[in-house]
């Protein structure tokens, strides 16, 4: 019973960090600031998705594969924002200033 | 708990539909590639979601295979298709 | 509107659509994103009329069809784009030769 | 709300959405953006394959609708020479007129599909009932190796004459990239290795759940494909006849097993049932292997055997 109410509460606090994303997507000025709210969604939206699904898990194999899929996704997540950050310092896109 | 899973697998689809305005309005070729690295995202918390209401393995593969691959779409844009001409 | 009708129809549209957009644009790479776009259409139209089975175990021969049709669609695909290169590369826009503007 | 409800809902979104971005795909002037929408729509796509019951689908899709395709157009896009002229508007009368008549074409096709029967069974009954002649236990795999062989082998064939046929153009330009970086070396050094692990997992699973060797080689394939965006490129020694016997094992493979079982009163690509399992593994083993190397080639757009000369327009930056 417990676990169930944590699970509920770690996949909607999970689902927020999504619209958290999506709204940082459409709303922050420029390629940086947007890197920044997309990894929010991707590291911790789905790592609170992933670590409720795997309270519910019958067995150590899902577990596991739930844990390699979030791992996959942190380590392609971090690898992907840095190289669209630096490609964009390398052709001259300025951060947005105030 | 099905109720919520599914419920929460529509929220996601739905921020999804949300986000598709960024690929529309760009207005560089990376902020409309960033829309769709977080529609990869989306869509694997949309389908662990999936697995765990309608109880199909499968779908966890699914996602697993998005997550691997939406890794050699983004580099396919950073080496190859993002070229200064098209910054604004 | 069952599950099964809903998404046959929307491959119907979809095959529509492709074929709409096949016909009227000029550019090569609109027309190959149409046919891929076409054919998603199919592929949807016939593993939902798969899902037609009373016990719930779809009829896997559609299926496995689909399967091969994708991997043969990106065959195709790579193929195209490669003929649209050629293309491009010999005079300088990738559109066919009827629909040039000179 | 009651679950039913709430996945038909689901559906409801789903359809519109793919059919919106269709629209939009096509409809954009920007090649770029149509490009980013096509990506987008193919990851909805596996989506409603799931819905459909069609998890083998999904992850054919995956790999190959979401992921390869999207590469191949992103890099394609990148080859296209820079001034693309922008497409003049077409009248209205044909708009219309096109619209109409696909409009009819529509009603057409729905009117036939509406009037099919709610139930039927297809072949699924058959496909059940045999299941166990053909010692693999997921009908989807049973179908493409066992029962319609013809139509893997065939595809097979079909593969190798793409490649061939984009080998015969000669070579495209190939634009080296600019700039080395750590951070995507690592990537591809970290996954590389899982991508091969994820291949030939999902090869093994394929027997009893979905999976199966074509979505192994598409996986495969990806490798390929992350290695040859890395700048990655295969030695010349290997670039001859050690490549192209990896291209036609999986054809080599099929044929020599269909046909040796000929010899022991068989009809061709018919396996004894006791043997069936063992030899649909190898089969798929090479396939899948093939699938891989052939998707994987055909990105890198050109006969890695022939020298190119037009590697020497390489832009400034840091090299390996």
């Amino acid at each position: 019973m417990i676990i169930d109410i944590v699970t509920g509460v770690l996949l909607l606090v999970g689902a927020l960090f999504f619209l958290a994303g999506t709204l940082g997507l459409l709303r922050f000025p420029d390629v940086y600031t947007r890197l920044h709210a997309l990894t929010k969604a991707d590291n911790v939206g789905l790592g609170l998705i992933v670590i409720a699904l795997m309270l519910q898990a019958d067995s150590w194999f899902v577990v596991g594969k739930l844990l390699l899929i979030w791992i996959l996704i942190l380590l392609a997540g971090s690898g992907v924002a840095h190289l669209v950050a630096s490609t964009a310092q390398k052709r001259g896109l300025k951060p947005w200033k105030k | 708990m099905d109720t919520l899973y599914l419920s929460l697998a529509l929220f996601l689809l739905l921020t999804l539909l949300v986000g598709m305005w960024r690929i529309f309005q760009g207005p560089t070729p990376a902020d409309r590639m960033l829309a769709a690295q977080l529609f990869g995202t989306t869509a694997v918390a949309c389908l662990l979601l999936l697995a765990q209401a309608l109880e199909e393995q499968a779908l966890r593969d699914v996602a697993l295979v998005f997550a691997l691959l939406a890794v050699v779409t983004a580099v396919a844009f950073v080496k190859r298709a993002w070229t200064a001409k098209d910054d604004h | 509107m069952t599950p099964v009708f809903l998404y046959a129809l929307v491959g119907i549209v979809l095959f529509s659509i492709g074929l709409y957009g096949l016909i009227l644009y000029k550019h090569l790479l609109r027309k190959i994103l149409a046919i891929n776009i076409m054919g998603s259409g199919v592929f949807l139209v016939m593993v939902a009329l798969a899902a037609r089975t009373e016990e719930g175990v779809p009829d896997a021969v559609p299926h496995a069809m689909v399967i091969t049709g994708i991997v043969v669609a990106v065959s195709a695909t790579a193929l195209a784009l490669a003929l649209m290169l050629r293309v491009n590369e010999k005079t300088g826009q990738a559109v066919l030769p009827e629909d040039r503007e000179t | 709300m009651e679950e039913i409800d709430l996945l038909l809902l689901f559906d409801a979104v789903l359809g519109f959405t793919l059919v919106w971005l269709a629209w939009q795909t096509l409809s954009s002037l920007d090649l770029f953006r149509a490009v980013v929408l096509f990506i987008a729509f193919g990851l909805l796509m596996a989506l409603a394959w799931v819905r459909l019951d069609a998890p083998d689908v999904a992850l054919a899709e995956a790999t190959i609708g979401a992921g390869l395709t999207g590469a191949l157009l992103l890099s394609a896009l990148a080859q296209l020479s820079a001034r693309q002229k922008h497409e003049s508007e077409t009248s209205l009368f044909l708009r219309l007129t096109l619209g109409v008549l696909m409009f009819f074409l529509l009603i057409g096709l729905g009117y036939i599909v509406f009037s099919l029967p709610p139930q039927a069974l297809g072949l699924s009954v058959e496909v059940a009932k045999n299941i166990e002649l053909s010692a693999v236990a997921n009908p989807v795999t049973a179908v493409l190796i066992n029962y319609r062989s013809y139509d893997t082998l065939l595809e097979l064939g079909v593969l190798l004459l793409a490649l061939l046929a984009v080998w015969s153009l000669g070579s495209a330009s190939t634009r080296k990239s600019a700039f080395v970086n750590p951070v995507l070396d690592l990537l591809t050094r970290i996954l590389v290795p899982v991508f091969i692990l994820v291949s030939g997992y999902l090869l093994w699973v394929g027997a009893f759940a979905p999976g199966g060797a074509f979505q192994a080689g598409a996986v495969l394939a990806a490798a390929g494909v992350l290695l040859f965006l890395n700048d990655w490129h295969l030695e010349s020694k290997y670039t001859g006849f050690a490549l192209r016997s990896v291209l036609v094992i999986g054809l080599v493979m099929f044929i020599a097993i269909g046909f040796g079982f000929v010899f022991l009163d068989r009809v061709f690509l018919e396996y004894p049932p006791e043997l069936a399992g063992g030899f649909i593994l190898l089969i798929e083993a090479a396939a899948s292997l093939s699938i891989g190397i052939i998707l994987a080639a055909l990105f890198l757009g050109r006969d890695p055997s022939v020298k190119s000369d037009s590697c020497s327009d390489i832009d400034t930056g840091v090299h390996k």
